[in-house]
């Protein structure tokens, strides 16, 4: 508790520290707004899209920031639903606090992390312009971009950037104790996340070859792979693994998990439709079609998959089957044809639930969401199906530099997440103990049960 | 006075309240609760990993009456219960010491009917 | 189980071997669309909407597709919610498996059955353009149609497309085997669905006369009758009708199913407002003015009628009647006054919730979550209204040839659907056993329960 | 019963009687839209938005329209959690009803008081433009607004209007009658929330100085007060208070106020980004940014001012300060800095537990879902931070002004909501029986429980 | 050694415990049961079908009580639990043979309190 | 004929259950109690109002088993559930009048099993 108000005392400090300096320069934007329209008309007989064509496009973006956004819902309800009464609150609470220090970190410096412009210190690979929001001159024009105001700009990505963080809660989900996790994903999404995302979507050094163009890997691998070294520092959920024996512990409200994947679903509208950048009818709806696609051919590949080696068809397999084939579509969503892209939902869908039996049973990793298996090895599934399946002409995006991609985001995410865990384990500590494990977190770490009331009857 | 508890199945309650009501029992309690007996259990799976389901759901009545009473109720739960298939339940009798009304506060036969 | 295998086999085999030839044609789609984005400016020169308008219209449609998407878990939470927890993971995964199903199938030939353009076998009443998702000539443009492109099309209409199977879903809730049902769905909305909006929305033979603005007879009806003829030949569930009196089986979960015709209203923006194909200003208010209109109309007057004939207002009364009022709009949402909606909003509450106690006490059919009553009795209802109320100088849409078009929408589909349960019947069967339908079909069908470790009390 | 019957004919009847007067003159309207497009046509070669403008413009604001429409199932589903589970049938039927009776209303005479035009009878305080919808000339154009047409201009403020009666349901969640609450709603939102609506929007006495962008004040304190004086008139729930002491009484579906949360938030992008009254990039972006910030500000705050003072962090003051922040936020959304509406978020996410623990504690007031402390205290928070935080050059809204404005609306509307409640609690009485408290309004009202088969144990 | 088992309205628990307390009885079992007695049921409708709900929720106590302790603790618990209204429940007693604490290995008297 | 009612901490029902089955008593039911002993409860807040938890999640046993049984099935209680911790649980043996399999109708020693 007492570092959970350290915690916060950073963060908040932070905030107020670092915004001073941070949000200062833009003091006058939204004043300045008349005057910017005004130069907007302006501008509008010099070539450069027309004011209607930037604000449409405008629209599209803050749409699918809306959509992007309520993805921190899905993934809050999928992993509520998916882990046992005992823990909802605490799962709900983490996955409330993480949109929220997603943003404002975000603001703080994620944002000029992921995109220096040409304030590279180590050349393609780590820039930063400095603290907080400043608006470019024009930025509420289409003089920033064709396609949305810096605004916008820094909204959708920002909503993105919490995701990252919000994969691995999934993973931890059961032990982990709340406020390391929160230092977690802090650090994790104010540095670790923009960074790789520099190296590709900011310029950085694989901008040229590699070809993600919603974030496979830059944005579900990386969540995945900080999942990965959360679930193994950890350790397994007591009674997980009981003399070598893989022991079933079943989510507790199924409804909420089918909640949560459709609204990841609906929300994969705006995480690869506004990934187009504009509101360009060819481009946004061409990609929502490979992306529907993908989901569809998840679903299915999952449910046979899973009526074959459980079976029955396992409902939790079906939804991660979903997802499995929106994270799967994600980086090629532009460049493969709809055909492909059924191709690769159908791969990912048998992909996720072999691979959530195999961390089960042969790695003997507890995720009780699957979220390594949808995201990072799903994630990784579609960063490299780019290489296979790209369309004739697409000139990124070759086997090998997908590859290369893939290893580069990899290696430093796996060792910056493992490190951080491991800095966390051996200072403040990052499991709760086992009675409170038992008793379940609700009651340890926030003293509140999620349904007061219910009779519920648990043994694990 | 005796009390007696059953483990039925949790769909033949209606039918044996039904069975109690003919028999002129009109007071009874009812919990859930799970057994483990005769009746094999099923296998559930979650995400690939087994879990032997060996609890299974049953209703558990516990009735207070008096000693003439007590076969009669016997009867009506063999009656309304019975499928003859296993997982039927079982009837527990038990010696009643006391039995207090907590409205009126009366005691022994009168207060439990 | 095996079936289930079959069935997959048979779906899986079916995209793949048709998916090659179906989706062939368009491989480069994509990458062609910086050229016809060329194209496009230079054909803004020429009279057709601008490039701007296009965008417009089609950023409105993929909205408009995305609420419809939505739609899908409105359904699955609202049919869980009022049916009983034993069988909430069996209607989970079913209706998670609908949505993928209607878009594959959809993709693989309904689109093309339901817009067969000049392809007619039989003149205005079955075509077919053959497999598979094909960019005609400037599909990405404003050449397709002014108000979407072809991927956005195929999209929004496909997200309609599985909403008739998912109607039927509700009333064979709680006593269908899943695989024999997949199939139903399968075939039902591959076929049977596509057909009937050939004849209307494909220009086929009822197109010039019948009115039916977004689908209350196209859509609703078609699912309705699916619904009345699963519920009339599975017989009801064990326990509702017993020695002739009719007994309530209690909804488990009135949150979900409240949560359900929210997101249902919600989805109906996109439903009705996206019917109007493009952005129009006027056009697309108007309609949401009167759908909104008449779901209110709907609320009241089932909560209304509800509360005289049970004595207590019953919260599933009044969201059944939400979805009447909508429903009933839907039909003639553009082409009745608004004054017209509440009025068709306020006799679909109404009559909505005197239809289910006919159902239910007179017909003595169990539908567990009104399906029949909100989609068939009031789908007709909304249809006819449109003969009845519909503004001055409107030319299609008479009482007549409204009555005409439920009539051959009805005789097809309670025949088609009625010989499909019928053969599945005879062959593999579409009922569980009653012992699993008593332990419930989340363990029989899935081995798995919706909210484990919650203690529930259930005698039916 | 009988009453709920009464009222139901009351509304009905008066539905059926206004609107034949009300809803007449706009009979031919959609069928005039190809004319009056044709018209537009013409007129876009004058000054005035580009069709295409307006096009978008109204597309947004449909966009906004459907995000505030979700923040219904917003306030019904965090309002349930809240409260305990044998209350959740009640609560969801009066958070059903209230958007149907919100919208109605507000087509019979809301809107017309709200916005009077010229027609005011006492200047800039009270006007009414007559009952109905009267589409006006061009008013399916940009002759009506640049931004929208009369349709959606309707719709978008009826979506609001109804939100100020939700907020009052929360505070008197419990153990109000259900026949009374309806009554005081439909009376509420008829009257007095357009009353003061069109001090400010409608052009009334305050509109010069006060500064309300999306109505912290006009919305959230509006529905405060009544909160406040519902829940000092009907008095605590039993149990509440017992000797003195302040009994916890613990909601029972945290996972469904979370869902609530989040559904209003994401609402908010809609609420905010909508009262911008078009698609303007640079001000709709600006919005959505300040308010974004601000509801994740409120969320760190909150959360670190309970970890304070509860000692644990507590999951429904984290959603509270969501809530809290986007309150704080809705006045000057258009005219703070980011910077400024971090601030705002953070000092509202503080304010908002401490006054919910000065609201049970001090006052002794039981307000089942903070919702005082949420729209009230936080609603005149926000309010007055607009002359504390705003822009330079911005001429409206100085603390003074901005004071009288608060003043105004909480003299009046404290004064309506608590002449109407005591009003009702002197005729028909307004609260249930102490035994159907106890066991429930979901029995006791509607006969019907919201968790059918579920063990529930609770002795509150 | 007692076992004392009693029946009450759910509403009055708190007001039983606080009894009981009074009365140097601390340890009890608490179950939520249902309940059918002289108390009349109320008529649910659900979609218009009638549920006669004749099982009424209940909270049924454990306690286990050395001999002098039996009498104060009925008495405690009619005096939380009394309204004199119907449907104010039923107290229950059986002899105990053998009361064993698990954690200590106690048994009789001494392992009850 | 002996009824044995234990209540035991609910992490350790499965050790419980493992220990019967070793010691061949196969027949149980469960049901989930709430529970107040020496174990202190603990502390809840909600929304800044203190709640005192003292009734605690257990999970109560009811075990019928003839006279020969009753020691064993005692042990393996003990053995299953024991931790040394306040909280354990106990365990409570009542005379059993009659039992009877109301599937077969037997009664007695032969019913229990
Ligand atoms: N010896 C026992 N002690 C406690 N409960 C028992 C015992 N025997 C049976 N039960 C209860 O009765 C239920 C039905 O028992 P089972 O043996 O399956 O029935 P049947 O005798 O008809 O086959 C069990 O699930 C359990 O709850
Ligand atoms: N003979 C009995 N056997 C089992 N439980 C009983 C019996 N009599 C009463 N009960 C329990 O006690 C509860 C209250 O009984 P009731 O007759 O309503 O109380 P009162 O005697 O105060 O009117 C019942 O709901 C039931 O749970
Ligand atoms: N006298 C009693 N009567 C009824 N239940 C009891 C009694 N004593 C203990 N229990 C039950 O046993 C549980 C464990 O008791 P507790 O005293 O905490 O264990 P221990 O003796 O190991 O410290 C209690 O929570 C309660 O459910």
């Amino acid at each position: 508790m007492k570092r959970l108000l350290l915690l916060s005392g950073v963060i908040v400090g932070a905030c107020l520290l670092l915004a001073g300096s941070a949000f200062g320069q833009e003091e006058s934007g939204a004043s300045e707004a008349v005057a910017q329209a005004a130069e907007v008309v302006a501008e509008a007989v010099e070539p450069g899209p027309s004011l209607e064509m930037f604000t449409v496009n405008n629209v599209w973006m803050m749409v699918a920031t809306f959509l992007v956004f309520i993805m921190h819902l899905g993934f809050a309800t999928l992993e509520t639903g998916l882990e046992r009464a005992k823990n909802a609150t605490n799962i709900l609470f983490k996955n409330t606090l993480i949109p929220a220090i997603g943003l404002l970190t975000f603001a703080i410096c994620g944002f000029n992390i992921a995109y220096p412009g040409d304030t590279w210190s180590i050349n393609g690979i780590l820039g930063f312009a400095g603290f907080g929001l400043h608006l470019p001159e024009g930025g509420g024009t289409s003089a920033y971009n064709v396609g949305y105001t810096y605004w916008t700009d820094f909204l959708f990505q920002g909503m993105f950037a919490a995701t990252a963080a919000t994969i691995v809660s999934g993973a931890v989900a059961g032990r982990v104790k709340l406020l390391p996790f929160l230092l977690f994903s802090t650090i994790y999404v104010a540095i670790a996340y923009p960074i790789v995302v520099s190296w590709e979507w900011g310029g950085g050094f694989i901008s040229e070859s590699f070809h993600d163009f919603a974030g496979s890997t830059l944005v579900h691998s990386v969540g995945g792979w900080g999942a990965l070294m959360g679930a193994i520092i950890l350790g397994p959920r007591t009674g997980k693994f009981v003399n070598g024996s893989v022991k079933a512990i079943p989510g507790h409200n199924l409804g909420l998990a089918t909640i949560g994947v459709f609204l990841l679903w609906l929300g994969w509208f705006g995480f690869n439709g506004g990934s187009v950048l504009s509101a360009d009818a060819e481009g946004t709806s061409f990609v929502l079609l490979t992306t529907n696609l993908a989901a569809a051919a998840g679903i299915i590949a999952a449910s046979v998959t899973s009526s074959i080696v459980q079976k029955k068809p396992d409902l939790t397999m079906a939804l991660n089957g979903c997802l499995a084939g929106l994270v799967g579509i994600t980086a090629g969503a532009d460049v493969v044809s709809p055909l492909s892209a059924v191709f690769i939902g159908l791969i990912a869908g048998v992909l996720v639930v072999l691979s959530v039996l195999f961390v089960d049973r042969a790695l003997k990793i507890d995720d009780p969401v699957g979220a390594v298996s949808v995201h990072l090895v799903c994630g990784i599934w579609g960063t490299l199906a780019v290489g296979l399946f790209r369309m004739d002409g697409v000139e990124d995006g070759s086997f090998i530099s997908q590859l290369k991609g893939v290893i580069a985001a990899g290696v430093f995410c796996a060792a910056f997440a493992g490190i951080l865990f491991l800095a966390l384990k051996y200072t403040i500590g990052i499991r709760v103990s086992r009675e409170e494990e038992l008793g379940g977190l609700d009651i340890g770490e926030h003293g509140m049960e999620a349904y007061s009331g219910f009779q519920i009857f648990t043994t694990t | 006075m005796k009390l007696i508890i059953a483990y039925i199945q949790p769909e033949k309650l209606n039918d044996v309240k039904q069975a109690l009501y003919n028999k002129q029992v009109f007071k009874l309690s009812v919990t859930n609760a799970m057994g483990c007996g005769q009746q094999k259990g099923f296998h559930e799976t979650y995400r690939g990993a087994d879990i032997e389901v060996n609890l299974l759901k049953k209703v558990r009545l516990e009735i207070a009456v008096n000693e003439d009473f007590v076969q009669p109720t016997i009867d009506a739960i063999i009656a309304g219960a019975r499928t003859n298939k296993i997982g039927d339940g079982k009837i527990f009798v038990i010696s009643l010491d006391q039995c207090i009304r907590i409205r009126t506060g009366e005691t022994g036969n009168e207060a439990i009917g």
